[in-house]
């Protein structure tokens, strides 16, 4: 039986870096997990972005090596509204993509997540995305990368923007395209904190948000096969391993019965005080470990 | 390393000619969890004790360059990075008084992968900073 | 830069080979304010979940190299620096479950410098912290 | 006439530096106050005390010229109870202070304060402190450097400690040693918290340390000659600039009468919690600098 692979995307420490952590510290905890991934932001983690000066790429792949980690996913965004009245053109995004498609490999990563501007409440992506891809699957190829636009609430899996996507890879036929899950997408207990803003403000402003879109887990069977890359979105484990708000007890069963042998890379977006991470993250992976082991125990 | 408010205690003083000051400056971490192009930056208002001083008047100064709101519009390819500072300079003829202040911020960020009605948000923080020299 | 708490998340783990674990370790910041001669630390006890590791049982690691309580005591002109973390190391057959437990550590000082009576003070924490493997 | 000079010693940031701060930071905070003097630890700030790398040591001055920052005191400890079972013997005492006598005056120090071990409660310093000084006079004159012993609460000015710091003094008429004051022997009014630790139980060991010994500010009087450097020692400055502990109100006038013109060197010993350090320290400069302006408005 194939086990899931464990990450950690550097999004878990937000506030931390820069504050109370460097780069190198986030290879330690996030090697201290026993993780054998790690997921950067490119405009985070990669100094003098796009272009990184070379005693930093030295030391970027000493770190792997020291700690044994592999890259996963690069984070990346096309800013569609790039100034107030202007918006890119199709070649515009093509051309970002394609700057970090190629950081991206030369950082070692094997996925790229590009985020486009959305053009409305349900996070329909600008229509130059469609485009801006296209142009870019001969790259992705021969860079050895997947592109992957993320499913992140309130859009759920059966949604139109879902289906675009998947209609894309079905014209394109490309193995260069795929769907990056986020877990907050099964969220079904309200968020009592949120790590990007005042959680009253987005109660107000994005109901859904805060209460959680309660995608069911079957749904996953709909889409796994697409789906080559998932971001374990989480907001409060406590002393017990009980999540507040994700239902990994239903989550987990539902990956192993499908097989899905890739990466669950966390995504902490709780409160934000600091060092609180750190212990968060720790604490999903016990969890995650807990329950993978529980199935293969029942299924040995 | 920054501290963790938005508002650094270091680098809240007063500029131009001792005795005859032409404002303040306050340093400000980049509050957005990722390196921002500057044409995402909307603007930063200020309010000491009570007193707004507005973005449109508001410089912003990162590394060596110093930026007019409309400057930080056409600057789609400079970056604030994590764990950077952006120094806001703000006109004030006389400076601020030594003392402690009761400071707030607020920087527009343009988040174009969030619904449209959304994609001006606010990054606000308030505290105590101290103004150490008249 | 190290967590503010003396206990470390990262760090601590069991040890040993899998399956058949001989105890477990943790990292403690240095909690004194100065770098400070191995000579003054008098020992560090930890309790886990309510049971007392004492310090006479504890090996203490600083860089590669490990120590008995009588090894820090001989090791004059080695200092921990601030900033730095010792980790300890603590036998315990078969490890700690993985899940989170509550840790408590005190280590010993000695203060030259403080009247007779408080020259050894226990410098102490105390806080939640998990072991992810078994 | 001649003002206050204005420094911050390292010591204030306690617990911050390694954890939300590297020295580069802390010449930053401590340059932004408008000081022009530095005061360090060595065993804390000088990376593998005794012998820094060469590079640090070109990073040290590179860093003093850049904010241009004097170093002035360097605090040092002779480890008298060095091992259990064992104290340190003159000849090793005086070895300590000859070390760190050669990296103060490398670093660019002009006083270094030895810590001694003590015997009793009144902090009466181990025998061994007067011929371990004594052997290092004539290198101390070579070097330009002022040993500093620490006048430091619960021993007041008018005492037999004091009093044979002095007496050395006049014995030897040197020229390289002094008495270093710490401002805590004015605090009149209880600490609510302390920077060492849990103010309840110091509470019960040593009252006096917790509700101040109040030495007159008049005692100033018959020692301020042989001071060349405060350590402006401090707990809480609140938002309107009132010190809750020490009396600055009677301290700077005293002081200014004087003319002491040495260094304020402040030491922050308040609440740990992360950056509070940063702020106090602004406040107590914004404080003492507005009584020494009072002043020398009164006197002009
Ligand atoms: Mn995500
Ligand atoms: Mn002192």
């Amino acid at each position: 039986m194939t086990g899931f692979r464990y990450g950690v995307s550097l999004y878990s420490y937000t506030d931390d870096l820069g504050t109370v952590m460097t780069l190198d510290d986030a290879f330690d905890h996030v090697a201290d997990t026993g993780a054998t991934g790690l997921e950067i932001l490119g405009e985070t983690s990669v100094p003098l972005y796009p272009e990184p000066p070379a005693a930093w790429l030295d030391h970027w792949f000493a770190q792997l090596e020291r700690y044994q980690l592999e890259p996963t996913n690069f984070a990346c965004w096309v800013d569609t509204r790039i100034q107030l009245d202007r918006k890119l053109t199709v070649a515009e995004g093509a051309e970002q993509i394609a700057l970090d498609l190629r950081l991206a490999h030369r950082l070692g990563f094997k996925f790229i997540r590009p985020k486009f501007g959305v053009i409305d409440y349900n996070l329909t992506p600008d229509p130059i995305w469609e485009g801006a891809v296209e142009r870019n699957l001969d790259l992705a190829q021969a860079l050895g990368i997947i592109i992957l636009p993320e499913i992140h609430a309130p859009t759920p899996i059966h949604h139109p923007v879902t289906e675009g996507y998947i209609a894309f890879i079905e014209r394109t036929g490309t193995r260069n395209f795929g769907l990056m899950l986020d877990t907050g997408i099964f969220q079904d207990r309200p968020l009592t904190a949120w790590g990007g803003g005042d959680i009253e403000a987005i109660r107000k402003d994005a109901p859904d948000m805060v209460n959680g879109i309660k995608v069911p887990v079957e749904h996953l069977d709909d889409i796994i096969r697409y789906v080559p890359f998932i971001q374990a979105k989480f907001h409060h484990v406590d002393e017990d391993l009980h999540d507040h708000q994700i239902p990994w007890e239903r989550i987990v069963p539902r990956l192993k019965a499908l097989g899905y042998a890739g990466y669950l890379s966390s995504e902490y977006e709780g409160v934000r005080d600091p060092w609180v991470a750190i212990e968060q993250v720790r604490r999903q992976h016990a969890l995650i470990r807990r329950l993978e082991a529980e199935w293969e125990a029942q299924h040995a | 390393m920054l501290e963790r408010s938005h508002i650094q205690s270091t680098g809240f003083r007063n500029v131009g000619p001792v005795g005859e000051r032409t404002g303040f400056e306050l340093r400000l971490r980049q509050a957005n969890y990722r390196g921002t192009r500057l044409s995402l930056i909307e603007g930063v208002t200020i309010t000491v004790d009570g007193v707004l001083y507005p973005a449109a008047h508001n410089l912003v100064r990162i590394g060596s360059r110093v930026y007019t709101p409309a400057e930080l519009d056409a600057a789609t390819e400079t970056r604030l990075a994590v764990g950077e500072y952006m120094t806001v300079i703000v006109p004030r003829p006389g400076g601020l008084a030594p003392g402690v202040h009761w400071v707030e911020s607020a920087i527009g960020y343009r988040h174009p992968y969030f619904p449209p009605a959304h994609q001006s948000a606010v990054a606000r923080d308030a505290r105590h900073a101290t103004i150490v020299m008249a």
